[in-house]
């Protein structure tokens, strides 16, 4: 298999207006940055994004909120983004927060091919309105869940440590985050990664996502890989 | 009255050997710090890490290893990563054994609302009603009082809930409360607080059984 | 007519560039020594493993790397590991491309029975079930009559189901057919076999349209 | 943490008569071999055993078999195995078949806090029998699932390659198969290891299960590792 592609402008190519696509990263850690930077220049509009966050301002899915790409957000967590935040106010921009286990859980169920999944997650909450809910015994107790539906995803696009041209990738630290249940999610998979190596060369007891959920991958240049929160303590 | 410091310091006594905990943002974040040398616990951060460590070295930051505040961390040794399908799954396979998170107002049957203020800007629960209608135990840490002097601890919450019947135990800077059927139930008073004023601060039922004692930190 | 090699290299002519095959034990996993060299094709085999190569050489067998049927097998370069979840999830999520399994009976409307006789020690579905429910496109590996000479291609299977309405192709050792609304659709005759013989060994709907070829192999 | 034990015999040693076990493994590849020595030895009776397979004659779970130690097996292909048929016919074991996909997921289901899931295997066979069903849309057409139960087992007992004093887990090529969803799965979980190796010398990124989901653990020893169906190619 060589599903190696030259760089995120061929792989987005035909990301279209108004589709629904999902982007990896927690915060700005592993988030596709190559990708986001395609996304801008190929200028396509009206998207639904599935992501966890929203970016900052001027980083991750924060441009393409600059130039009004986004049509709707589907997110745990949007602080962090003024523009964002403008736009929510100004009704410019729909925006659905769903818890982030919930959303994690909906990406795992259309890679596993389940259709919906069983929360406790937002149960009694704002979240639970217009939801089904249950009953299930849980260690000897009635206990209610939501169900929520699998996500339904034109495009995945995720971003990697590691991977192969047969799209095994492996991920790095806290840098996997949501990008393995994406990458399963998607219709159609795009990984950008930092380094891509020969088939053969990772170890495939380690890999985190086999080939088969990726449909095109290509080596990223120019990761800016921005800390969010630098947090650090004094040598003694 | 305890600062927000003494809060996380009366908190880290909950913990026990063994123990997985989730820390939250704000005050929970800081109970690491006073968890006893020597006890073995494992830090859950719930974008997808057991084993967090403390803050880097400066110089050392690494912008693939942040915590669920996105603040760049450490691991320790026996440390394991993984990602958020997962974490979320052995949350609410309540295998973490304590949640320790912040709160805006708490109901005397345990509701929680942490996340949302009509009329704000909503930025989002994140994982909050995930860890909250899965944890075992949780702790509340929080403000008994807002700036205006109103009681957070209430018959019903105000605010959009995060959860409904789920906080075990309050740690605020007047007091610490359970959970029971019957309220919250008066455990300990900060240093020099009086139940007089913890009775004041509370608005949800409020039990009081037999001398109150005062808290003991460090 | 077709022996066993004869039904795996027929087979081995639906599979396309770049496909993702899960091929079932007996036939079906004879199939692997006819895809032509140099098409890019992974072989899935759900115990865990993408990227099954041929059988080790003797001395090279390891008992940690076996496939669906427990045969000690190989890997090829970009080959992956997983667990049982992740593999029947990638098979319910329809990522792999084409399914090869073997069949005891097939209906006319693409129902399938593999896996149990009344009255016979039942060894289990293992994963058919699994397999049949979820695949994009079955192609079935079978014998056109049993024995005694009766057609194991019927208008409903007399035997419990594996799966409903899932079979697309069926290569026999007499043809190779389509399943349609109208039932079986004759699309190849084996080598030496008449339409008539076909006709007789078919005992549900059978569509014969035009003049239908003898099937080329090799 | 240091979750390690002795051996098998004090790993088990709490498995009381009646109670429902999970073992990993697939046919014969990574079986936990001395926790099923131990549990023959002690003579644990009337168990309840969730494993994909039941082993064969002399080795794996066939071994407790020959004991009458089982009282009902769950497994997706029990053949290979005369006295399992034996008691299977005369009606001393109890026998609940499952499909292989749905005996995974119904792990996961527990190990991830999914009351239920949902599976199109078995619609419309006899697996379906008494199973509520329903139908989602997927691709556009509507298709019926079965709504499947999580597993609820006192003990899981698994067989990893190598393990560290935390309980975190990696596993070998193919001998991965249940053993990880079955870690997540158990009340408490058991695992043997062929090495075991001070925390810290496993790489993070790179283990399958974490430590969290296993109580106890030690190195195992003496593994026979035997091959069910040895095949090979003669060299050219």
């Amino acid at each position: 298999m060589n599903k190696t592609v030259k760089n995120a402008d061929e792989a987005i190519k035909d990301i279209q207006d108004n589709m629904t696509i999902m982007l990896g990263g927690f915060g700005l850690c592993g988030i596709p940055e190559n990708c986001i930077a395609a996304l801008v220049k190929k200028g396509v509009k009206g998207l639904t994004c599935i992501s966890n966050n929203a970016g900052v301002d001027d980083f991750g899915i924060g441009l393409m909120l600059q130039t009004r790409q986004v049509k709707k957000m589907i997110s745990s967590y949007v602080g962090e983004n003024e523009e964002f935040e403008r736009q929510m106010l100004t009704g410019e921009l729909e925006v659905e927060l769903i818890p982030q286990g919930t959303l994690a859980t909906r990406c795992l169920a259309a890679g596993y091919g389940m259709p919906a999944i069983f929360t406790p997650a937002g149960v009694g909450t704002e979240v639970a309105i217009g939801k089904e809910t249950r009953k299930f015994m849980v260690d000897g107790a009635e206990k209610e869940f939501l169900m929520e539906m699998a996500f339904d995803a034109d495009f995945a696009i995720v971003k990697a440590w590691k991977g192969d041209p047969h799209g095994n990738l492996i991920f790095r630290e806290t840098a996997r985050n949501f990008n393995p249940m994406m990458a399963m999610a998607g219709k159609i998979t795009i990984a950008e990664v930092e380094e891509l190596v020969p088939a053969g060369e990772l170890d495939p007891d380690c890999i985190h996502t086999p080939g088969i959920y990726v449909h095109r991958i290509f080596q990223g240049s120019n990761y800016e890989k921005r800390i969010e929160q630098r947090t650090v303590r004094k040598r003694n | 009255m305890l600062d927000k410091i003494g809060i996380a310091k009366r908190i880290a006594k909950e913990i026990k050997e063994g123990y997985y905990v989730n820390l939250g943002i704000g005050i929970p974040t800081l109970v690491a710090n006073y968890i006893p040398k020597g006890m073995n616990v494992v830090l859950q951060s719930e974008n997808g890490l057991l084993g967090m460590g403390p803050f880097p070295y400066e110089g050392e930051e690494d912008a693939d290893l942040i915590n669920a505040g996105k603040q760049t961390i450490t691991t320790v040794a026996g440390s394991a990563f993984f990602d958020s399908a997962m974490s979320f799954g052995m949350i609410r396979a309540r295998k973490v054994d304590l949640t320790i998170l912040g709160a805006m107002e708490v109901s005397d049957n345990g509701d929680i609302a942490n996340w949302k203020i009509p009329g704000k800007m909503v930025k989002g629960m994140g994982g909050a009603m995930d860890l909250v209608a899965s944890a075992k135990n949780i702790i509340v840490a929080m403000q008994h009082v807002n700036k205006a002097g109103e009681s957070k601890l209430l018959p019903k919450c105000d605010l959009p809930l995060t959860g409904v019947k789920c906080v075990k135990k309050i740690v605020t800077e007047l007091a610490v409360l359970d959970i029971t059927p019957e309220g919250f139930r008066l455990l300990e008073r900060a240093p020099g607080i009086s139940v007089e004023q913890i009775k004041n601060a509370t608005k949800g039922r409020l039990v009081i059984e037999g001398d109150i004692p005062e808290m003991i930190i460090d």
